[in-house]
């Protein structure tokens, strides 16, 4: 065990003690490490350090000095990466949160207690902040009654995200009450060709796969 | 690593038993019998329970101290010395945790059973009383040395690091869901028609656009009190965009979002949000 | 940015993001992270990992295959200066702790009661908790019989833990044998090699040397 040990150059081990520490290590405290047996001077310590960035060159971690002493950090071209290792998984929307939305496209500016009024349920607040985290629906002003209620509308990013001009190049309540037959020929709205095949694509999807579990769709879109 | 010290912490009562056999080994050099100033402290119970992990390993302390065959245990013997084990421990004037008495009851029987002609089994073999016992023995000490075998693999956090870089701007991207408008359109249709809007000629009748001006007023009306009717209006958006604003301003009326004064005939017409503090009087 | 990222080498991206995760990722994981643009193929990144794993050697730090996938670790022989790096001891668990994990990694699914009977002594719940919390074991059911008791079974992160990448790497559990076979003349019955030379071994060592206490056999196998 202990051959292995002192074969291995001093690079080799402060680059593990810095990998194994997880953050940054002062020259002090590496000094101090080996104290116990084999002692390093500062500029041993230094040189190691130095061979060691000069080895990384072109990998994808780095050696650098931060005030708190070396660190090996991952290169920032890396970035596009290792941020996909935290993604977060796209979980789908409540049917609560898409008829909350809808009302608020069809029926502002309108108050929560409005929406609740004619869902026959009351309206949970995280769908409320879900929305305006999106910038889906913003609040344009208070009803002036008591509590003044908060007044939601949508936003420009809203229309955007659907990919419309305006509200009007949605589908009238009429036409969506027609919708039921789920025909993937009718295109609401032929005029539009905003409207995007992705929308017909998906109709007819949903028509011969009714069954296709929540999520799948969304993966499909990835 | 297993430091077998710990093995000279257990009381043993009986330590003139096996004078062949040293019970450990400390530092290279053995130990045939208990050091004469042994103190048997007053929490003697715990010492015990912490040396040993139940009746069976305390059994099987006693076969292998004597270099025994598990298959092969001269039981009067080893009854003899458990109990004497035991025994210790109530003298100590301490309730012995009740499966140690279980296991001297179950000794107990198969000695007696071990004296007494073996009644054959239908095949004619004779059963040995011991058969169960020895069982568990084996059972328990291939799980005891699986114990030990699992302690001596090597361990995070023992024998080596798990490693990590430094990470700048560790910030997870969590992207949203996506959402069809069908699937909006959808839910809004089930809920019109679970609310029965539906036959509500006026809804369906209302332009969008005019839904949407009418949240742009609201939200105008948000940092001030009121406007002048006019600032309502851009020419830049033609008749059609006088129409949306002034059909916007007629249903924000009729729902009593805006107020609409007018101090004096001909006079400024104003745009108010209700409860707001009153136009000022020209 | 994305030039130093398409010229860094796929093993050192690899590398960059073994370490970021400061944890195992699965083959599959990695086929994934680089799924958006550049796929690559299992073979691909298979092939990164050897590579990876071979510019590694003389190193302080090496490529292992656990449970979870690949990780990045210290080696053994670094053990003395990277142990003074942790400012607490390594935990030491109970006999008690590790006979039930033993038996719950090797009979899982087993109840609490079925270790209990084989251990011949109560298992207290506290034990059952810190295996609990440590994530080493979880309830994987309840077992059909009155008072529905909980099956527990062991975790990835219990192999992870103990640098394993299957139950099957486990130490073979010793044999169980018949009394039948107890035969002064046939020493231990050498017809059946299943009784394993690790027990033959054993007592043929004890009856030289029958002082070595218990606990040595299993350090000499390791």
């Amino acid at each position: 065990m202990s051959d292995t040990a002192t074969t291995t150059p001093l690079k080799h081990i402060i680059e593990a003690l810095l990998l194994a520490a997880g953050g940054p290590l002062s020259a002090n405290q590496l000094v101090s490490l080996f104290a116990a047996d084999e002692a390093y001077s500062m500029e041993e310590i230094s040189k190691a350090l130095e061979e060691l960035a000069g080895d990384l060159a072109g990998r994808g971690i780095e050696l650098v000095e931060v005030a708190s002493g070396y660190r090996l950090q991952t290169r920032p071209s890396l970035l596009p990466w290792i941020s996909r290792l935290w993604e977060e998984r796209p979980q789908r929307y409540s049917r609560a949160l898409l008829e909350t939305l809808a009302m608020i496209a069809y029926r502002q500016p309108i108050t929560r207690g409005e929406i609740e009024e004619v869902r026959g349920v009351s309206v949970r607040s995280n769908i409320i902040r879900t929305l305006q985290e999106r910038e889906w629906i913003r609040v344009v002003g208070h009803r002036d009654v008591p509590g003044k209620p908060a007044l939601f509308g949508t936003t420009r990013a809203f229309l955007d995200y659907f990919n419309l001009s305006t509200l009007d190049e949605l589908p009238t309540l009429a036409e969506i009450r027609d919708m039921e037959t789920l025909d993937p020929e009718l295109d609401f709205d032929p005029d539009t060709p905003d409207a995007g095949p992705e929308i017909i694509e998906s109709l007819a999807h949903g028509s011969e796969e009714p069954t296709a579990p929540p999520g799948d769709t969304g993966e499909s879109h990835t | 690593m297993e430091t077998p010290a710990q093995i000279v912490t257990k009381p043993d009562p009986v330590g003139v038993l096996q004078e062949e056999m040293p019970f450990a080994v400390v530092q290279g050099q053995p130990y045939t019998r208990m050091p004469l100033d042994l103190y048997i402290p007053p929490d003697a119970l715990e010492v015990f329970l912490d040396a040993f992990e139940g009746p069976l390993d305390l059994l099987l302390y006693l076969i292998r101290r004597q270099n025994l065959d598990v298959l092969d245990i001269p039981i009067a013997e080893i009854t003899r010395q458990y109990m004497a084990y035991i025994e210790l421990l109530d003298e100590v004037q301490f309730e012995l945790a009740a499966e140690y008495l279980v296991m001297a009851a179950i000794l107990a029987e198969i000695k007696s059973r071990m004296l007494l002609p073996r009644p054959s089994t239908e095949g004619g073999e004779e059963e040995d009383p011991r058969a169960e016992l020895v069982r568990r023995l084996q059972e328990y000490e291939r799980f005891k040395q699986a114990a030990e075998d699992l302690e001596n693999l090597p361990r995070a956090e023992r024998d080596f690091a798990v490693l990590e870089a430094w990470v700048e701007e560790r910030k997870a991207i969590s992207i949203p869901p996506e959402i069809d408008l069908q699937d909006m359109l959808l839910a809004l249709r089930d809920v019109l028609n679970r609310a029965e809007l539906f036959s509500h000629h006026q809804v369906g009748s209302e332009p969008l656009s005019v839904r949407e001006r009418m949240s742009a007023i609201i939200e105008r009306l948000r940092d001030r009190p009121y406007l002048e009717f006019p600032d309502f209006f851009t020419v830049e958006e033609g008749r059609m965009g006088v129409i949306v604003t002034f059909l916007a301003l007629m249903e924000l009326l009729r729902e009593h979002m805006v107020d609409m004064v007018q101090n004096k005939p001909f006079g400024l017409i104003y745009i108010k949000r209700p409860g707001a503090a009153e136009v000022p009087l020209e």
